[in-house]
């Protein structure tokens, strides 16, 4: 609500259609057929599932404006949570572990950006390449075997509630309202539209793009630092394949969302709502016992019908 | 005071690897002065401009301000002497509003530390645009605005920076006369503020027309400062260009007008135009003329089959036309668009590529491509326009405006085409180049082809055209005969009353 | 505007450029066979190098197809899923005809459809071509889970699998298989018109566009062939495992996507060639056998693929930096 | 955003009644992905034993294959849809334990199927040993080359439990028999084609190779078709008593599979299952013995697992 408020340059109504329409309408179908769906516990349920996706698909959505990608993130993600969970067990401190964990992200989102911004490496095949880089890495500290026996502290993260929320829903919440800010309100974000939008614009206004190439793919590291902690605390353990693929999820639910991969065109609304579609149709199709194989097919039309529609829209 | 020049450049010279770019080349601005700055391109006007404004930094040569010796090494150094540009391609950026791009990179520090202050970024932005005369809402995304608007943001933007010095590079380039007759007005308003301006352009009438003082260069060394009371065109032109040039290019014997070649009738589109009528006759060069945003561009995409038409019938030699942009070629229609570089080439693939891309089927039937062909057939065109390449395999991005132009034409020579819609066939190319293109408008129309030329500039049309029709808000507001074909005459239709 | 201008390059690079692309390549290819000729004994034996060839051609396959796509700045992500439906359906119809020739047509032609299909997103539906193929894939994947219901078939006639497993002249088939669409590749790109087409879409879809280029069905055509390609490339996989399994294509696409981007294809379309494709994909065979060869953890191998990929990128960005 | 958080805030205030509707009993099953047949086996067991029993299941895959985030989800929506049991294979065996607690937390009674779940708590564990399977099967293998010669061994998914353990089946075996050397011990992630690709390689390295111990049937067959795409000979044994492995049995290109019957364990785990509901007494632990399947015994196991009967606890007790 308060991104149209708050970013003039994005008329809400303009942009409704596509994820929106999705979204209210896998709402209205679920809700009908199923029962379980309309409880609270089960929407509380749909929005704890999406809390992890959505702290990658924030930092996507902002890598994308500026015509980037980050192929890497559910890699890193899961090198964070393996060495979270291996510093904790070594340390017993959570917090050193956690300050790890968002170390290695600030390592490859820095890693990505020099790739990106000093060697002018395009970022498809940068972090297509530290995206190998990170699983290797997780396949060699673990030999392919999960971490566990981590401490409970760790759990609570994502069980624990405040004032009845789930944590895990008040950080996403905290994440969203803090990247909504940074790209609305600050220098930063309008930075972000102009990398994206053009490039002379900002070298001619006296703003290394380089400086701020970096930053942005570093904040992405760092995303999947935090990301990691709730992985690490869902599972109460790390394992080498646990995010596999979820970047791309990650770039679904960006592109979903509305944000175009052109001319810092992006919309972070949309992509939280591209977050809520793809976890409301993965728990709606197992309240009804859809088979898995169906499943898989709803994803991909889920995907092609909403760019469909905001295809439709552009064309006038 | 007055003898003491606002900022002033002495012995600038700035060589890049293989090209002396400028040549011991002094400048002074003096306040509430339009100094044009004029040369064929490649003379050295844009990098002479980009040190001034610390894009670039020269290699030998001063800077003083108000006569103090200063550096200029990037472009915050240039802001602080007040020094502001507008390019050519704008510098905004799509998706943030007109406030957010005119204060970009000097944005309103809110109370916490690196956010912005909203509610101060548009009052100012409304502060400056009220400043220029520009009513509008400094909230409306950049995205929607046309290239006028745009324009006077970028200006705003300049002013913003409360510029002494405002250097504009062809600003009218992409605007209409009416919007021309604007800007010169807020120029007048900017002179009287004591504002200088650097004013880059090809079009002679501007430069006499505004200049208070012009500087030739050429080459990349200063070859005049003159005054235009007491310069002639002629003079001037043959300043630049180093050697005597008719500019005052005049229109050669045409042919009787041959059959008809293009036969529009009532049509209208989705883009914003509709019941146009034209008729183009081989033989003839037919202007199509109007403001910018009167539909000129849209009906002749709609001609080529670009874009869709809702109603309406073309004929292409006598013969009705699929709107297909692949039938229309097929027939021999061609269009040189108004933007070469974004429209008209592919500019990492080579001159010859380019050359032979419209005429590959008709070339290789059999959809066997063979090189040494496609070469061959280059370097015919390549002769044939005079287009300075040493090869057809180097990329067409590396050559001047001017011979990127004529690869455009050269692709449809190519083709063999026999109706040409030339979309403002010669903005952003240097005098020389003009005349040449104008030229080979000729020589289409002698052999037989048809022309139908749109232009933003009526002494083009005028000097041309045996005919032009004059489009207002989508419709054509009146075709002139060539006796009726006055500057005038096209303002008068052109414009509302 | 900013990519159109990155894509002007000088003239003396932009010979140059494609010469110091091809030479590091090779140079990349002769230096890992030394080193790996010098750590195993067994390396430069017929057999091995026979061998290699033979696990290049498949990469090779699927990567020809994607080539193309990928010099019209588009992306094919779907060509992994593609392989499994077209495999799965095949080998049953093999099993039901007991035709290899039927089974041959059904797998090429399943491939082909599917690429149509992406072709008409990317076009008519104006999808971006990255999300498309993506989301094709989720259903071709869905599609295959449900036909083949977590079975596996197996079991063809030997005629059929001689096409992946068997020699002639003492060369594997795939290879001779894989030198004939180097060839047919290479040709179409560099040899016909609407290669040219192709490469102008590349580099300026606008300017092709207005010089009467048919945008739309070029495009169609270019994902049709990618996919047609991991059709086939579905065949030889199953002529050679002799069996169809629902995550047969499994982790096939981003290797292929590797190889066409070791191989020096430019993500932003318009410059590359399929025989580069080819020599990228040998790159990453030669070492993924190296390190079977030299027997190193195969935790290794995805890290060791990342480093090439950003190497030969790398490379190619600097050998650019030199001409400017 | 504020709309989602005060969502939340009424679901949580509410949470207290979130209960599913009940119906007949329904019971679900989660397996670990939808390509492999062993787990096909499994489900049709569940399906096969739930019709005889007159209870409805439920299966629930991983949409990508073994994916433990997604596992998770899908044990977190069905708790909200609270079945009466559930039968659970866990795609990684510790990983899982949090999901096992939180279905034991909602009070759903859980049976523990073919791997077996670090923690949490089971109504039983129905499975059988892969490590003696793999021991029995790999003696196999063993006897045929006459305890002497080279061996490969072609490990599965790095990290499976199953995988560790049947390896470890396959080296004690290779140790009783001195006269047996280990070539190399490569992993293939229970995919044909990895195999296929990693049997190609290793060939090259060594000229002569014996027997081929693979962790898995699909992994035997990639092995098979190397060995014949380079006309060698080697004794292959795999795991898993598939349909593809019977065949290859009976034409005498596999030596041997051990079979990990996934069938039965579906069988008795719905069984289990549906006894606990019914308070019937049910047993902490059943482990199907170790069957190699050779040319000796395949007869039975050329039945499709569809037209197979599900055999009883008693029946399993008795023999």
């Amino acid at each position: 609500m308060s991104a149209q408020a708050a970013s003039p340059t994005l008329p809400l109504l303009s942009r409704v259609p596509g994820v929106a329409i999705v979204l209210v309408v896998l709402c209205a179908i679920f809700g009908a057929l199923s029962p379980g769906f309309t409880t609270p516990a089960n929407i509380a349920n749909i929005l704890t599932q999406s809390t992890i996706l959505l702290l990658l698909a924030l930092p996507m959505t902002v890598i994308i404006m500026t015509e980037g990608l980050d192929l890497s993130i559910g890699a890193v993600l899961t090198f964070s949570s393996i060495v979270l969970a291996v510093t904790v067990l070594a340390t017993g401190s959570v917090t050193l572990a956690f300050l790890a964990a968002l170390a290695v992200g600030l390592c490859f989102g820095l890693a990505n950006a020099a790739l990106v911004a000093l060697l002018d490496i395009p970022p498809f095949i940068t972090t297509l390449g530290t995206l190998g880089i990170a699983q290797g890495l997780s396949l060699l500290v673990t030999d392919g075997q999960s971490v566990v026996g981590i401490p409970r502290s760790i759990e609570h993260i994502y069980s624990g509630t405040v004032v009845g929320i789930p944590l895990p829903i008040v950080i996403a919440a905290i994440a969203y309202l803090a990247t909504h800010a940074l790209l609305y309100h600050t220098r930063f974000g309008t930075y972000v539209f102009a990398l994206g939008g053009n490039r002379e614009a900002l070298r001619v206004a006296g703003i290394s793009v380089r400086g701020m190439l970096i930053r942005v793919y570093a904040f992405g590291g760092v995303m999947a630092g935090f990301a990691a902690l709730l992985m690490t605390a869902r599972l109460n353990s790390a394992h080498p394949t646990a995010g596999i693929g979820m970047e791309f999820d990650a770039i679904a639910a960006v592109a979903v969302g509305g944000t175009s991969f052109e001319r810092g065109n992006g919309w972070l609304l949309g992509t939280l709502l591209g977050v809520i579609a793809l976890g409301v149709l993965r728990d709606g199709l197992n309240l009804l016992a859809v088979p898995s194989s169906t499943q898989v097919a709803c994803i991909g039309a889920l995907v092609i019908v909403a760019l469909f529609i905001d295809g439709l829209r552009s064309e006038r | 005071m007055a003898d003491v020049p606002l900022f002033e450049l002495r012995g600038i010279s700035k060589e890049f690897p293989g090209v002396k770019a400028l040549d011991d080349v002094s400048f002074e601005i003096r306040a509430g002065e339009v100094h044009m700055l004029v040369g064929e391109n490649g003379a050295g006007k844009s990098t002479l401009m980009k040190i001034l404004c610390g894009a670039y930094r020269a290699d030998r040569g001063e800077f003083f301000n108000a006569g103090k010796p200063v550096t200029i090494h990037d472009a915050g150094a240039a802001r602080q002497f007040g020094i502001a540009v507008i390019f050519q391609d704008f510098t905004l950026v799509p998706y943030l509003d007109i406030a957010q791009n005119i204060f970009l990179g000097r944005e309103f520090a809110g109370r916490v530390p690196g956010f912005i202050d909203r509610r101060r970024t548009y009052a100012e932005a409304t502060r400056v645009l009220d400043g220029i005369g520009f009513d509008i809402d400094p909230r409306e995304p950049v995205h929607s605005l046309g290239v006028a608007q745009q324009q006077m943001v970028e200006i705003a933007k300049a002013l913003s920076q409360d510029a002494r010095i405002l250097v504009m590079d062809e600003p009218t380039a992409a605007l209409s006369d009416h919007e021309t007759e604007k800007l010169f007005a807020m120029i007048a308003r900017l002179k009287a503020k004591g504002v200088a301006i650097i004013y880059i352009s090809h079009r002679l009438s501007e430069v006499f027309a505004l200049g208070d003082r012009i500087t030739v260069l050429r080459d990349g060394r200063k070859i005049a400062d003159l005054l235009p009371k007491a310069t002639t065109p002629d003079q001037l032109v043959t300043l630049m260009v180093g050697r005597p040039v008719d500019t005052t290019y005049t229109r050669p014997e045409r042919p009787v007008p041959g059959e008809v070649a293009l036969e529009v009738k009532n049509l209208s589109g989705p883009s914003g135009f509709s019941d146009v009528n034209l008729t183009v006759r081989a033989g003839e060069i037919v202007g199509l003329c109007g403001l910018v945003g009167s539909g000129r561009t849209e009906v002749a995409r709609a001609i080529f089959g670009a874009d869709r038409v809702t109603s309406g019938e073309i004929r292409l030699f006598g013969a009705p036309i699929a709107e297909s942009i692949e039938a229309a070629t097929r027939r021999g229609m061609a269009l040189i668009p108004e933007n070469r570089k974004t429209q008209g080439l592919a500019l990492a693939r080579s001159v010859g590529d380019n050359i032979v891309l419209v005429s590959l089927r008709k070339m290789f039937p059999s959809g066997i491509f063979v090189p040494r062909r496609a070469l061959k057939a280059a370097r015919a065109v390549i002769d044939k326009l005079r287009i300075a390449t040493p090869t057809p395999r180097r990329p067409v991005g590396t050559l001047s405006g001017g011979n990127q132009q004529k690869v455009v034409i050269g692709k449809w020579l190519n083709a063999d085409a026999k109706f040409f819609i030339f979309d403002e066939p010669t903005r952003g190319i240097d005098v020389g180049a003009k005349s040449e293109i104008f030229r080979l408008l000729d020589g289409l129309v002698h052999n037989g082809a048809a022309v139908l030329m749109i232009s933003s500039e009526q002494i083009e049309i005028v000097h041309i055209c045996d005919r032009a029709y004059v489009m207002r808000s989508g419709r054509v507001a009146g075709e002139l005969a060539h006796h009726e074909l006055t500057e005038a005459n096209i303002v008068r239709l052109g414009i509302h009353q | 505007m900013s990519t159109i201008a990155d894509k002007t390059v000088r003239p003396q690079l932009a010979l140059s450029h494609d010469v110091m692309q091809a030479f590091y390549r090779l140079l990349a290819v002769a230096l890992i066979c030394v080193v790996l000729a010098l750590l195993s004994d067994v390396f430069l034996t017929m057999n091995n190098i026979l061998n290699v060839l033979r696990q290049t051609a498949l990469l090779f396959l699927m990567a020809s197809g994607l080539t193309l796509v990928i010099l019209t700045a588009g992306l094919d992500l779907s060509i992994g899923a593609n392989v499994a439906l077209s495999a799965c359906l095949s080998a049953s119809v093999i099993k039901l005809t007991g035709s290899p020739l039927l089974g041959v047509l059904t797998g090429i032609g399943c491939g082909f459809l599917i690429g149509l299909a992406n072709g008409v997103l990317v076009t008519a539906l104006r999808i971006p071509s990255f999300i498309a193929t993506y989301g094709m894939m989720w259903m071709l994947t869905g599609v295959t889970y449900y036909y083949m219901a977590g079975e596996t078939i197996h079991g063809f006639p030997a005629s059929f699998r001689h096409l992946g497993s068997g020699y002639l002249f003492g060369v594997p088939m795939p290879v001779y298989v894989m030198v004939l669409f180097l060839l047919i590749g290479g040709l179409f790109a560099q040899r016909t018109i609407w290669g040219q087409q192709i490469y102008a879409i590349g580099a300026n879809p606008v300017a092709a566009r207005l010089s009467g280029v048919p945008v739309e069905r070029r495009l169609v055509l270019v994902y049709a062939m990618s996919g047609a390609m991991a059709g086939l490339a579905s065949l030889i996989i199953l002529a050679r495992i002799n069996s169809a399994q629902g995550d047969i294509g499994e982790d096939l696409t981003l290797p292929a996507v590797a190889a066409v981007l070791v191989g020096g294809t430019s993500l932003f379309g318009g410059s590359g060639t399929v025989a580069g494709t080819l020599i990228g994909a040998l790159i990453l065979t030669l070492v993924l056998n190296g390190m079977n060869l030299l027997q190193i953890n195969s935790s290794w191998q995805p890290l060791v693929t990342g480093v090439i990929v950003l190497l030969a990128v790398w490379i190619d960005t600097r050998t650019r930096r030199i001409g400017e | 955003m504020k709309y989602l958080t005060l969502g939340a805030v009424a679901a949580l205030a509410t949470l207290v009644s979130g209960a599913a509707s009940a119906g007949d009993e329904t019971i679900a099953v989660f397996t670990k992905n939808l390509t492999n047949p062993y787990f096909q086996a499994v489900r049709v067991g569940t399906e096969t034993a739930a019709k005889k029993l007159g209870v409805k299941v439920i299966q629930y895959i991983p949409t990508k294959p073994d994916s433990i985030p997604e596992q998770l989800s899908q044990v977190e929506d069905v708790i909200v849809k609270k079945p009466n049991a559930i039968i659970f294979i866990p795609v990684d065996y510790k990983a899982m334990v949090p999901a096992v607690e939180k279905i034991n937390a909602a009070g759903i009674p859980v049976t523990n199927i073919t791997d077996r779940a670090a923690g949490g708590k089971f109504v039983a564990y129905v499975g059988a040993n892969d490590y003696s399977i793999g021991l029995e099967t790999a003696r196999v293998l063993m006897k045929a080359i006459g305890g002497k010669g080279n061996v490969i061994i072609l490990e599965g998914v790095k990290g499976s439990l199953t995988n560790t353990d049947r390896v470890r089946g396959f080296n004690d075996a290779i140790k009783e028999n001195p006269g047996v050397k280990l070539l190399a011990s490569q992993p293939a992630n229970y995919q044909r084609l990895n195999a296929l690709q990693v049997m190609e390689n290793l060939m090259q390295s060594f000229p002569k190779i014996d027997g081929v111990l693979a962790a898995n049937d699909p992994m035997a067959v990639g092995a098979i078709e190397a060995l014949e795409g380079a006309n060698r000979k080697a004794a292959v044994v795999g795991i898993n008593g598939s349909k593809e492995a019977v065949e290859l049995i009976k034409s005498g290109k596999l030596l041997a599979s051990g079979d990990f019957n996934g069938f039965i364990q579906g069988c008795i785990g719905t069984e289990i299952a549906v006894r606990n509901l019914r308070h019937e007494a049910t047993p902490k632990e059943v482990i199907l013995k170790p069957v190699v399947i050779d040319k000796t015994n395949f007869g039975p196991y050329q039945t499709p697992v569809e037209q197979r009967t599900c055999p009883t606890l008693q029946s399993l007790s008795a023999s």
